[in-house]
C-alpha cells in the first residue's frame, strides 16, 4: 500500500468520526444553539478532513482546487446558516440551554 | 406553428395570428387531403431517435374544428374581455395564456411521440387551469385547484404508462410501438396507467366530479373551449394508443368503458335538468355528451368511431356556440339563472338562435351534426345487435331534448318584471350564431369530413364492421 | 450489478447502501406526508429532495441528478416555503382568524369511513402489486435506441449524451418545456396580487453571504452551461443556478428598479425561447427541416440557444419565486 | 435481488404513497407536496430502468425525459403555490372541500 493511499485512509476515517461526533451531537445535545455548535463545527473539520484525504488521491491540480473550493464554500454557507437559524432562534425568544 | 408562443399582449396581434393559424392549418388540410397522412420528423432525425409529427385524417379534422372554435372564439373574446367587470390586468393575460392553449391543442393533435404527448398534456392542463382561475372568484379559484391537481395526477399516471412502455420496446414513437406491441403484463399495466390517466382527463362517468365546477365557473369563451376541446384532447390521445397501440381485442375492457359511457349519458342528462343555472346545465350536458364516445368501444367497428368521432366535432361546435349564447346571456342580463330567462328572446334574438340551433345538434335532430354521428352510432349498434346501447342513445336524446327546451322554454316566457340589463357586442352574438349554424351544417356536408377521416385511417383493421 | 460478483464485498457494501438510501427515500418521503406539522413537511421534504439526487448519482444520471439538487430539492423548498411564509402572514393579519387556520395548517386528515378506507387500500395495494409485477416481469429492451443516439452522437454537437438528446434528437421536447415553464410563469402572474410575506431585514451576515455567493453562482451557472456539451451539466441546471442567486438576490431584499420591470424582463423572459424558435424557423428557410441542426455549426448553435434559455430559466425561475408580478408590488 | 429492482420498487412505494397522501389530505400544501413525491416515484422508475445495462453507458433518453419532467413539475408546482396563495386569500382557507375520489 502507497503511503499517500494510507494517509488517505486515515484522513478518511478521522473525518467520518467527526461526522459522527456532529451528528451524535446533534442528537443528543439539549437546545438548538448546542446543537447547531455540534453540527457545524464537528462537520466543518469532519468535511475538511475528507478533502485533505481525497486531494491526495486527486489526479490533478485542478481537482484538488476543486475540492478546497467545495470545502471553502461549506465552510461559508454552514457558518452563515448557522448564524442565521441561531438568530432567528433568538428573536423567537428560544433562551439557551442553561444547567 | 408554434412561433406564436410569444407574450405580446395586443388583441390585433392575437386575431392576425388565429388568421395565420387557421391558414396553416387549412395549407396542411390540402395537403394531407391530395398527399394522404404526413410525417415529418422534426431536426430530420426520424422516429426512433427524434420526435417526429404525424397528421392523418383523424388530426386534421381536430385540427380543423380546433381551428375553427378557436377563431370564433378569439373573435369572441375581443368583446368578451373588453368589459369593464374584467380587470384590464386580468384581460391582458387573457390572450398569451389562450395562444399557449391553443398551441398545445395544435402540438397536441400532430404529436405522434408518446412523451412529446405528455409535455403538450401539461403545457395544456396548466394554460387551461390558468384561464380557469382568470375568472378570479372564490368558485373559479377552488374549481381550478381541484382541476389542477386533477390534471398533475392524470399525468402522473400517463407518464408511468409512458415510462413502462418505453422500457420495454425501447421507442416512444407511436407508429413504431404499435408494429412492437405485443401483449405482456408490462403492456397491460401500463395500459391501465395511461388509460386510468387519460380518462381522469376526459371526465368519464366516475372520474366527472370536476368538471362541471370548472367549465361553469370559468370565463364564457374559457368554457366554452375546455367543454369543446380540452377535455377532447385526452380523448384523442386516448383514441390513439387505443387504436394504434394497445391490443384491441380486449373487449371486455371496452365493454366496461361502454358501461361507463352509458351511466354518464344517464347521469349527466339527469344532473343537466336539475341544474337552475344555465352553465352548470351546459357543462353537465357535456359530461353526457362525452358518454357518447365511450358508446363506440364496446362496438368497436367502422361505424361506431366514425360516428363517435362525429359526435365529437359537432359537440366541439354546438357546445361552443352553448357556452357564448351562455356568456352573452350572463353578460346581458347579469346572472344565468334560468327562471329569471324572460325576454332574453326579445332582446337577444341572435343568442337565443344561437342555443336553439346548437341544442338541434345536442339532441340529434336532423339535419345536425350531432343526428349524423348518433345515426352512425346507431347504425353500428343495430348491426352488433347490442340493442341495450340503441335504447341508451335514444334515451340520452330525449334527456337533452327535456334540458334543452327547460332552457328555451323560460326564455320564451314573457314576464313583467324588469331587469337591469347590459349591451352585449354585437359580435358576441354572432360569433355563437355562426358556430352553431356551423354544427347544422356539419350534418349537411356530413360526406366531407367522414371522407377525412379514411385519410391514414387508424381503425381501418376493423373496418368489416 | 453481476459484474461486480468478482469483488463480493463490494457489492455486499453497495447492496447495503443501496437498500439503506432506498429505504431512507421511503421514509423520508412518508414522514414528509404525515408529519402533522408543515413547516417540517416541507423540510423533510427538501431532504427528500436531496437524498434523490444521490440516488440518481447512484443510478449513473449525474445529470438528473444536478437537476434534481437544484430544481427539486433547491427552487421547488424554496417555493414551498415562500408560499407558506406567506399563507401565515395572512393568518397574522387577521388575528380573529389566527386559531382557526391555525387548524387548517396542521395535518387534516379526512376522517374516511372504514368501508372507504378499506376499499382505498384494496385499490392501492392492487395498483403497488400490479407495478410490481410489470417491473419484475418487464423484458430485456432492445437497445437500438442507445445504439442510434451514440452513432448519431457525433454529428449532433454536444458529447455528452444527455445534452445531444435534450437539445438536439429530442430539442422539441426541451422548446415545449420552456414553453410550460414560461407559461407557468404567466399563470402565476396571471392570478394577480398576492400577499406579501413577512418581511424581515436581512442581516449583515446574510448580505455578506449573498455578496460572495451571487458572483460566484454566476460562475458556476456559466460553467454548467460551458461543461454541458461534454459533460454533466446543461441549460437547465445553469439556469436553476442562476435562479438560485436570483432567489438569494430577492432574499436580501433587492428589486428590480422599476425602470426594469415592464418590457426589458418580459424580452429576458422570452428571449431563450425566442431564440429557441427562431434558431429552428431560420434553418427552415435555409432549406432544412424545423430544427435540422447542421452537424457543423450544431455545437456553436446548441450553446447559443443553451446561453439564452439558462438566462431565461435563471430569471423565469426567480420570477417565480417572487410571487405575483412585480408591478404589483410597488403599488403597495 | 438486482439494486435496480430496488429502487424501481421504492419508485413504485413513493408512487403509491403520493397517491395515498394525496387523496386523503385535504390540506393543499399538503397535496402539492404529495403530487411532488409521486412525480419523484415516476422519475425513479424511469431511471432506475434505464440503469439495467450493465456496465455500458445507461441511456441518456430517459434521463432527458426526467429533466425535462423535474423543470415541468417545478412549473406546474409554482403555479399551484400561487393559486394556493389566492385560493386562501379568497376562500379563506388553503383546502378543498370535501369530496370523495371513488
Amino acid at each position: 500500500m502507497l503511503l499517500s493511499e494510507f494517509f488517505t485512509v486515515i484522513l478518511l476515517l478521522a473525518g467520518a468520526f467527526f461526522f459522527l461526533a456532529g451528528t451524535v451531537g446533534l442528537l443528543r445535545f439539549p437546545d438548538v444553539y448546542t446543537r447547531l455548535h455540534a453540527l457545524t463545527k464537528a462537520d466543518n473539520v469532519g468535511l475538511g478532513l475528507m478533502v485533505l484525504g481525497l486531494a491526495l488521491q486527486a489526479e490533478s491540480w485542478a481537482m484538488t482546487g476543486k475540492l478546497i473550493l467545495i470545502w471553502l464554500c461549506v465552510l461559508l454557507s454552514s457558518a452563515s446558516v448557522a448564524h442565521l437559524i441561531a438568530n432567528a432562534a433568538r428573536k423567537k425568544g428560544i433562551e439557551p440551554w442553561k444547567q | 406553428m408554434l412561433s406564436f408562443l410569444l407574450p405580446q399582449r395586443v388583441k390585433l396581434l392575437g386575431l392576425l395570428i388565429a388568421a395565420g393559424v387557421v391558414a396553416a392549418v387549412a395549407a396542411l388540410g390540402w395537403q394531407v387531403a391530395e398527399l394522404g397522412a404526413q410525417r415529418y420528423a422534426i431536426g430530420g432525425w426520424g422516429a426512433p431517435l427524434g420526435i417526429d409529427l404525424y397528421a392523418d385524417g383523424l388530426s386534421l379534422l381536430m385540427l380543423m374544428v380546433n381551428a375553427v372554435v378557436c377563431l370564433g372564439v378569439s373573435v369572441y373574446s375581443t368583446g368578451y374581455f373588453n368589459r369593464a367587470y374584467f380587470r384590464r390586468s386580468r384581460a391582458i393575460y387573457f390572450w398569451p395564456l389562450w395562444m399557449f392553449l391553443w398551441a398545445a391543442l395544435n402540438a397536441l393533435f400532430l404529436s405522434s411521440d408518446i412523451f412529446n404527448l405528455y409535455v403538450t398534456l401539461e403545457l395544456l392542463g396548466l394554460s387551461a387551469v390558468a384561464l380557469v382561475a382568470l375568472a378570479g372568484g372564490a368558485d373559479a379559484l377552488t374549481s381550478a385547484m381541484r382541476y389542477l391537481l386533477i390534471n398533475l395526477l392524470g399525468s402522473l399516471f400517463y407518464l408511468l404508462g409512458v415510462a413502462l412502455l418505453y422500457h420495454r420496446f425501447g421507442s416512444l414513437d407511436i407508429t413504431i410501438l404499435s408494429q412492437h406491441i405485443e401483449p405482456s403484463p408490462a403492456v397491460w399495466v401500463a395500459m391501465g396507467l395511461m388509460t386510468s390517466g387519460l380518462l381522469l382527463k376526459t371526465a368519464l362517468f366516475p372520474m366527472h366530479f370536476w368538471l362541471p365546477a370548472a367549465h361553469a365557473s370559468a370565463p364564457a369563451p374559457v368554457s366554452a373551449l375546455l367543454s369543446a376541446l380540452v377535455v377532447k384532447a385526452s380523448f384523442y390521445i386516448f383514441l390513439r394508443l387505443w387504436l394504434e397501440i394497445f391490443p384491441v381485442d380486449s373487449s371486455v375492457f371496452g365493454e366496461l368503458l361502454g358501461v361507463l359511457g352509458a351511466i354518464a349519458i344517464f347521469w349527466g342528462g339527469v344532473q343537466a335538468l336539475r341544474q337552475t343555472r344555465l352553465k352548470m346545465l351546459i357543462a353537465y350536458s357535456t359530461v353526457a355528451q362525452l358518454g357518447y364516445l365511450f358508446l363506440a368501444f364496446p362496438m368497436a367497428s367502422y361505424f361506431a368511431w366514425k360516428g363517435a368521432l362525429f359526435i365529437l366535432l359537432s359537440h366541439a361546435l354546438a357546445k361552443t356556440a352553448m357556452f357564448m349564447a351562455a356568456g352573452n346571456i350572463l353578460h346581458f342580463g347579469g346572472h344565468d339563472r334560468i327562471q329569471d330567462f324572460d325576454h332574453v328572446v326579445q332582446y337577444q334574438p341572435l343568442t337565443s338562435a344561437a342555443f336553439a340551433l346548437a341544442g338541434i345538434s345536442i339532441m340529434g335532430l336532423p339535419p345536425s351534426g350531432g343526428f349524423i354521428g348518433k345515426w352512425l352510432l346507431l347504425e353500428a349498434a343495430i348491426n352488433s345487435g347490442q340493442w341495450w346501447l340503441v335504447i341508451i342513445i335514444i334515451m340520452g336524446g330525449l334527456l337533452a331534448a327535456a334540458y334543452i327546451f327547460k332552457v328555451i322554454g323560460y326564455a320564451f316566457t314573457q314576464s313583467r318584471k324588469s331587469h337591469q340589463t347590459r349591451r352585449v357586442p354585437i359580435r358576441m352574438e354572432w360569433t355563437a350564431l355562426i358556430l352553431a349554424i356551423a354544427a347544422i351544417l356539419l350534418g349537411l356536408i356530413a360526406p366531407w369530413p367522414l371522407a377525412i377521416m379514411d385519410i391514414g385511417l387508424p381503425f381501418s383493421g376493423e373496418a368489416a364492421g | 450489478m453481476e459484474a461486480m460478483t468478482s469483488l463480493p464485498l463490494m457489492t455486499l457494501m453497495q447492496l447495503l447502501f443501496d437498500t439503506l438510501l432506498g429505504f431512507a427515500l421511503l421514509w423520508l418521503g412518508w414522514r414528509a406526508l404525515a408529519s402533522p406539522d408543515l413547516f417540517q413537511a416541507i423540510v423533510l421534504f427538501i431532504a427528500f429532495g436531496l437524498l434523490m439526487a444521490i440516488v440518481w448519482v447512484r443510478l449513473d444520471a449525474p445529470d438528473v441528478a444536478l437537476a434534481e439538487a437544484a430544481i427539486g430539492a433547491g427552487l421547488t423548498g424554496a417555493l414551498l416555503l415562500t408560499t407558506l411564509a406567506r399563507l401565515e402572514a395572512k393568518n397574522r393579519s387577521k388575528s380573529a382568524l389566527e386559531k382557526k387556520h391555525k387548524v387548517w395548517l396542521m395535518t387534516e386528515n379526512v376522517k374516511l369511513k372504514t368501508a372507504s378506507f378499506l376499499w382505498l387500500m384494496v385499490i392501492l395495494m392492487l395498483l403497488v402489486s400490479g407495478l410490481v409485477y410489470a417491473v419484475l416481469t418487464l423484458q430485456e429492451q432492445t437497445f437500438e435506441l442507445q445504439m442510434l443516439v451514440s452513432k448519431n452522437l457525433e454529428s449532433s454537437g454536444v458529447s455528452n449524451p444527455v445534452t445531444a438528446v435534450l437539445l438536439n434528437f429530442r430539442g422539441y421536447d426541451t422548446l415545449l418545456e420552456m414553453s410550460v415553464l414560461l407559461l407557468a410563469l404567466l399563470g402565476v402572474w396571471s392570478f394577480g396580487g398576492i400577499p406579501k410575506p413577512h418581511e424581515s431585514l436581512p442581516g449583515p451576515v446574510l448580505n455578506m453571504l449573498s455578496r460572495l455567493l451571487i458572483p460566484l453562482l454566476i460562475i458556476v451557472a456559466g460553467y454548467f452551461l460551458w461543461v454541458g456539451s461534454d459533460a454533466p451539466g446543461g441549460a437547465f441546471q445553469g439556469g436553476s443556478v442562476l435562479g438560485a442567486a436570483g432567489v438569494l438576490l430577492l432574499l436580501v431584499g433587492w428589486r428590480l428598479c422599476i425602470r426594469f420591470v415592464g418590457l426589458p424582463l418580459r424580452i429576458i423572459l422570452v428571449f431563450g425561447l425566442g431564440v429557441f424558435v427562431s434558431a429552428a424557423v431560420v434553418l427552415i428557410f435555409l432549406g432544412r427541416q424545423f430544427m435540422e441542426y447542421p452537424p457543423s455549426v450544431a455545437g456553436a448553435l446548441i450553446l447559443l440557444i443553451e446561453a439564452a434559455a439558462t438566462l431565461s430559466i435563471g430569471i423565469t425561475l426567480a420570477a417565480l419565486f417572487l410571487v405575483g408580478r412585480p408591478e404589483f408590488r410597488r403599488h403597495k | 435481488m438486482n439494486t435496480l429492482y430496488l429502487y424501481t420498487i421504492v419508485g413504485v412505494g413513493l408512487f403509491t404513497l403520493g397517491l395515498y397522501a394525496l387523496l386523503i389530505h385535504s390540506d393543499l400544501l399538503r397535496k402539492i407536496l404529495a403530487i411532488n413525491i409521486m412525480g419523484s416515484g415516476v422519475f425513479l422508475i424511469l431511471v432506475a430502468l434505464a440503469a439495467r445495462t450493465q456496465g455500458a453507458v445507461p441511456d441518456p433518453v430517459p434521463h432527458a425525459m426526467v429533466i425535462t419532467g423535474i423543470v415541468v413539475a417545478v412549473s406546474a408546482t409554482a403555479l399551484a403555490l400561487a393559486l394556493v396563495i389566492r385560493v386562501r386569500t379568497k376562500v379563506g382557507h388553503a383546502n378543498l372541500p370535501e369530496q370523495s375520489l371513488e
